[in-house]
């Protein structure tokens, strides 16, 4: 890596941070203009506990106080405390399941990748022929079909009799942990954006192929396999790159249902949760996690172009 | 201007009644450099006139600067500094809707027929839209108006319907004359008219833009990479190089002895078809590359590359300077090669 | 003015009519070209036949969406019920015919909505560039940092659930795609020589705006909204299940999905249903969307 | 557009020796490339070829997949027209030569490394050994096409197409790449095919020219007897279009009207007739076949230049 690369890295990190601290702030301030107070109103308090607690979460204070103590707490880790579970610290919980929605997402790119690219590479080099067609349309479909139909339809297909399935949300039942339990929600999340690569990786190939430098590859001999490899193959990779970013925030965003659905214990089942038992600072810390990990996810996809394409450099 | 005894091209007194003046053009465009600082110098303080019903030539390599130079006569792009006179009005401090009306006047004629025609819009659309934005005709006499100019760059009338995709590049050349044309304008810059089109076709429109001048009393500032159509075409030819002119002079007096060594360069470069004329022909081989704009050479920009530097050259700029009666030359030994 | 002379003889190129090829204009073209997709027909047939049922629902539904106990809960596919019972012994295909009228509003109206702010702020930033652009686009970069899914849940938090707020939250973050999209097609059509040449012949801003480049972009603006919908329409079903989409007891196929999903193993086909309609849908307009592509730029054809 | 068949190239044929240069003169759509493209049987899909390309006594059009494979690059080189895009951008350009020897079993791995910088010498790149390893962007337009021919000329094949090799380049750059390709072509005692739009490109390199229009060779010659003689209406006007760098007065030019024909839709008769001058009745109707109107020298033409008088108040009526 280049020392203009780590500096291109370093520029990148720090702008991640200022998105992240941008992002919540602004969930923050909207979320305090919600009339009434931030504590959940179902239950039923003495005026003197109320006070109490609000006086903990220092909902007591006026919001430019209260977001002057909270950007303090965020500039040294701390997201401050759940307001349902008094006591559960908001940091280390969501990093735990940022672990556990990291491995699900990472797993869910290889999918898509590698089954994008090859089936892409393929339809292209076997332009017209049936190969080509099936692909295709398997790639309309796969990209139709939504990722939670996905998770469905595998679930019903593998399983369901195989962890001898028996209701409510699947992972919760059987708890969260195990290796085997990783391929089914990944792809789930990963096909339909494996479709999409898949149908990209066809037209940039279709595209180079065309190139006067294919051409050129052909003219001077080259086996047909090295023409398809050296020379089109990784020209064709340098647009389907530009799309791994908003993908990878839509798998992502895929995550925030697939483990809603499944149960899976990651930052996406947290946030709904604590949004539908009003958990603000729950909210606004899932918030500043998933800013700085599509940030993260876009700078990785940005340090690869350069590996790729010798014209760009940082 | 800060010497009003030295002759620049602008103020060449063999121009009698010069329609565009300009003076000390510059224009400069900022460049991703690594810190935004770096700057292209497209036009480097550039000095012309231009007679009134004369075809002024504007030859170059490309990045020479002369497209852009002729987008800056024409105010598509501001100039960085400097002066276009056009009729005593200075076109660099026209703003709005003063620069808008000085359109009907000064038109220009693109590089590109395909790229040059909207393709959503058909060609009694295109023709007529510069009549729709000044107000001049409307309705059945914009018709009369489109057909009578079509009719005249020898396009079928009964093809107004038509878009331009159902056109072929010379025909499309001729629409975009047709645009030009239909305000009967003063002053053209055609950027690069034939270069796109097919050799069998350069000599249609070239024949066409000539029969035009004579019969409307146009100028023009024709501007092209090949010495040949451009001399063929111009009275008058001034060559460029990193932005800046090196020389000016008459098409037949630069033919017969240029006096630059760039233009002599570029004039032996060019093979002619005739196979006895090209036995004998040695063109002159340059080293080395174009430097980039962005740094050029400092003093004579040529002295890199040119055959006959001296050590002077890389250390005092030689001025455009008048070296006989219409005939400038930017070179210390101009005519030496 | 003065007169131009009638003819010029010496330049006049005679003109034969077979030079010019068959007079066709860009927009038959692209329409010829989309019925001979076969894929494309289908889909539009698809979707005809799902606007049909949407239309229909409002007036007519063989049970009403909202009637539970029509017959043993869970019970599959029968003559009186061809798409089944659901758990609360719901018709099926009632329902689906509602989550039809459901979806395709969402699905139109946020994509209609989307590509209107899309289309405004990209032309405004492209075109203009400089200030403007600096802030529509950071608007665009830093929106991009956050998954839509987690504005949209926030939003229909604070604004409610009704079906006009979940196509404006939905709303709210599609239009971005939109924006980058014609903000691109702009910055580039803005260089395009017969942009010059508008400005060079003297037309003003605003007709350089909606005669050259808006009609240029226009290709891409409507494969762009056509692919909107699908996106709007499983956008619903995701907050549909995440229990934050249209309340109950409106036949959203999302929350029927989300419904049968704890019987998923006992009565499949109360999920499936649902899911199958919302796919169906789905891939129709993604196939339309594919024809229209290829059809407005024949390029990209296979 | 319509679709059906495109005679993009209809009954060319022409021999070629070594050590010669033979130019192929036509303008865009004249079937010129995709002469030199069948050559190397590279025409893209779905073009198809008839007809017989002898090489010394094979026949491409009958090779083998791993025939033809041998054959390009290592018999036949090609040098295209856009140094730009005929490099792949990702790869260095020094190993784009190198690759282009491995392909063929003429050296070894350690030669072919060997070799890639002396070739590179070999056409005038600059500080080659630095410059070997840097990729085509790196490169000016015309140090690319050096490259390009640095590539062709690495396996010494015995016959190199140039397809518009100019073309892209400042007329300073042409001129010393024509240089190079003069000199390359007498050490290698190769044949060369010059395709060309350029009618001065060809007076200047080659020995014999061929003109092309509509997919058809509507002359072909000796260079000095094309350009002293030309027989055929097309080749005459076309010499006749251009201005020339070194003319003296500022002659009228003459154009050759229309466009040339859609060969989707070709016109009946003689190709040109649409756009010619000199036609008669027959020309409407019949396609003259190329015969031959002086030692070497053939036209396909009813009338033929020689037969004209006056043909230049001729052509300005």
């Amino acid at each position: 890596m280049s020392r203009g690369t780590l500096i291109y890295a370093a520029q990148r990190l720090v702008l991640i941070s200022v998105t992240a601290v941008v992002v919540s702030s602004l969930v923050f301030i909207g979320i305090h203009q919600l009339p009434g107070n931030a504590l959940a109103s179902e239950r039923r308090l003495n005026p003197a506990t109320e006070q109490a607690l609000l006086h903990h979460y220092n909902l007591d204070l006026p919001w430019p106080q209260q977001y002057v103590l909270w950007i303090q707490g965020l500039l040294h880790g701390n997201l401050g405390e759940s307001l349902v579970n008094m006591g559960t610290q908001i940091t280390p919980l969501l990093l735990r399941e940022t672990t556990v929605s990291v491995t699900l997402g990472l797993a869910a790119v290889c999918v898509t990748v590698f089954v994008g690219m090859t089936l892409g590479t393929i339809a292209a080099i076997r332009q017209n022929t049936w190969v080509d067609y099936a692909a295709s349309t398997a790639a309309v479909v796969g990209y139709s079909v939504p990722s939670f139909v996905w998770a469905f339809l595998l679930i019903l297909l593998t399983v369901a009799p195989f962890y001898n399935w028996t209701g409510g949300t699947f992972y919760e039942d059987i708890g969260w942990g195990k290796p085997e339990q990783i391929p089914v929600p990944a792809l789930a999340l990963g096909l339909p954006y494996a479709a999409i690569v898949a149908r990209l990786t066809r037209a940039s190939m279709l595209e180079v192929i065309r190139q006067d430098y294919v051409r050129t590859a052909w003219a001077k001999g080259l086996k047909a396999r090295i023409v398809i490899l050296r020379h089109a193959l990784r020209n064709a990779l340098i647009p389907v790159i530009s799309i791994l970013g908003p993908l990878i925030t839509g798998i992502i965003t895929g995550s925030v249902v697939i483990e809603t659905l499944f149960g899976i214990p990651g930052l996406g089942k947290e946030f709904v949760t604590s949004i539908l038992d009003r958990d603000y600072n729950i909210v606004i810390g899932v918030f500043t996690f998933y800013a700085a990990l599509v940030g993260l996810a876009n700078l990785a996809v940005d340090l690869i172009y350069p590996v790729l394409d010798p014209r760009i450099r940082y | 201007m800060s010497q009003p005894t030295t002759v620049t091209p602008a103020t060449d007194p063999t121009i009698k009644s010069p329609l565009v003046r300009i003076e000390h053009l510059v224009k400069h465009f900022p460049t991703g450099g690594a810190f935004g600082r770096a700057v292209v110098h497209a036009v480097d303080d550039v000095n012309l006139a231009i007679q009134k019903g004369e075809t002024l030539g504007l030859v170059g390599e490309s990045g020479c600067g002369k497209s852009t130079l002729g987008r800056v006569i024409v105010q598509l792009q501001p100039a960085t500094s400097g002066h276009v006179f056009f009729q005593d009005q200075d076109l660099t401090r026209l703003r709005g809707e003063k620069l808008r009306r000085i359109r009907q006047q000064v038109q220009m004629i693109f590089q590109d027929p395909y790229a040059s025609l909207n393709p959503r819009m058909t060609v009694g659309d295109i023709v007529s839209e510069p009549l729709r934005n000044f107000r001049l005709a409307r309705g059945k006499k914009a018709e009369q108006r489109v057909q009578e100019v079509m009719r005249v760059v020898g396009l079928n009338p009964g093809f107004v319907n038509r878009y331009p995709h159902e056109f072929s590049g010379g025909q499309r050349q001729r629409i975009g004359i047709a645009r030009a044309l239909v305000l009967n304008p003063t002053f053209m810059v055609a950027d690069e008219p034939v270069s796109a089109l097919d050799v069998s076709i350069q000599a249609q429109i070239v024949n066409l833009m000539e029969d035009l001048q004579e019969k409307f009393n146009l100028t023009y500032l024709f501007i092209a990479h090949e010495l040949a159509v451009v001399r063929h075409i111009s009275d008058r030819v001034a060559v460029m190089y990193l932005g800046k002119i090196v020389e000016i002079g008459p098409s037949a007096a630069i033919r017969d002895r240029p006096l630059h060594p760039y233009t002599k360069v570029l004039q032996s470069s060019v093979p002619v078809p005739d196979p006895d004329v090209e036995a004998s022909r040695k063109p002159i081989l340059l080293k080395g590359e174009i430097p980039s704009p962005v740094n050029p050479p400092p003093a004579c920009r040529f002295h890199t590359r040119c055959p006959i530097a001296q050590k002077i050259c890389s250390e005092v700029e030689p001025p455009l300077e008048m070296k006989e009666s219409g005939r400038f030359a930017a070179c210390h030994f101009a005519g030496q090669l | 003015m003065a007169a131009l002379p009638q003819s010029l003889e010496s330049s006049q190129e005679q003109l034969l009519e077979q030079d010019i090829a068959d007079h066709v204009t860009l927009g038959q073209d692209a329409w010829r070209r989309l019925r001979r997709n076969r894929l494309a027909v289908i889909g539009l047939v698809i979707i005809s036949v799902f606007i049909v049922s949407a239309l229909i629902s409002f007036v007519w539904t063989p049970y009403p969406t909202w009637r539970q106990a029509l017959g043993p809960t869970y019970q599959g596919p029968t003559l009186a019920h061809p798409l089944g019972l659901d758990d609360y012994g719901r018709d099926i295909l009632s329902r689906v015919m509602g989550g039809a009228a459901i979806a395709l509003s969402v699905g139109v109206g946020a994509s209609a909505i989307a590509s209107f702010i899309g289309i405004l702020l990209g032309l405004l930033a492209g075109f203009y560039r400089g200030k403007v652009d600096l802030v529509i686009s950071t608007l665009i970069n830093v929106s991009y940092g956050i998954p839509d899914l987690l504005i949209a849940l926030v939003l229909v938090l604070l604004i409610g659930r009704g079906v006009g707020n979940i196509i404006l939250a939905i709303a709210v973050t599609a239009w971005l795609g939109m924006a980058r999209l014609v903000r691109g097609q702009t910055l580039s059509i803005r260089e395009k020589e017969f942009v010059e040449a508008a400005r060079t012949i003297g037309t003003p801003n605003a007709m350089i705006l909606l005669r050259h480049i808006l009609p240029n972009a226009l290709g891409p603006i409507v494969v762009q909204a056509t692919y909107l919908v699908p996106a709007a329409i499983i956008f619903e079903a995701f907050l549909s299940l995440l229990g934050m989409g249209i309340p109950p007891p409106a036949p959203s196929w999302g929350r029927m999905a989300s419904e049968g999903y704890k019987a998923l193993e006992l009565a499949p086909h109360i999920v499936l249903m649902p899911c199958a309609a919302l796919s169906l849908t789905v891939l129709a307009f993604n196939w339309v969307g594919d024809g229209l592509r290829d059809a407005i730029d024949p390029r990209m054809k296979r | 557009m319509s679709s059906g068949t495109v005679h993009a190239v209809d009954g060319i044929s022409f021999d070629i020796d070594r050590g010669e240069i033979v130019g192929v003169v036509g303008e865009s759509g004249s079937g010129k490339t995709m002469t030199a493209l069948s050559l190397l049987r590279l025409v893209p899909e779905p073009g198809k070829i008839s007809g017989r390309i002898l090489f010394g006594e094979q026949d491409v059009l009958q090779m083998a997949d791993d025939e033809i494979r041998e054959f390009r690059g290592n018999e036949v080189a090609m040098i295209f027209q856009d140094p730009m895009t005929s490099l792949n951008p990702v790869l260095r350009v020094g190993f784009q030569v190198e690759e282009a020897m491995d392909a063929h079993r003429r050296f070894t791995r350690q030669q072919s490394r060997e070799r890639v910088v002396p070739m590179l010498q070999r056409v005038r790149i600059p500080a080659a050994k630095e410059r070997v390893k840097d990729f085509p962007h790196q490169f000016s337009g015309g140090m690319r096409q050096r490259a390009m021919i640095a590539m062709g000329v690495s396996n010494e094949p015995s016959l190199l197409i140039a397809d518009e090799p100019t073309t892209a380049l400042d007329v300073t750059v042409q001129a010393s790449i024509i240089e190079l390709l003069r000199d390359i072509s007498r050490e290698l005692r190769a044949a060369v095919i010059l395709i060309t739009h350029n009618m001065a490109l060809v007076a200047s390199l080659c020995n014999r020219v061929i003109v092309m229009y509509a997919g058809r060779i509507v002359e072909e010659g000796p260079t000095r007897a094309i350009f002293k003689n030309p027989q055929h209406p097309y080749t005459w006007s076309l010499l006749r279009s251009m201005p020339r760098v070194d003319e003296v007065a500022k002659e009228r030019l003459i154009s050759i009207k229309g466009v040339p024909p859609d060969l989707a839709k070709p016109p009946a008769g003689c190709k040109f007739h649409p756009r010619c001058r000199f036609r008669i009745d027959k020309c409407f109707t019949e396609e003259p076949p190329l015969g031959e109107v002086d030692p070497g020298q053939l036209a396909r033409c009813w009338v033929l230049m020689k037969n004209i008088q006056d043909p230049e108040s001729e052509a300005m009526r």
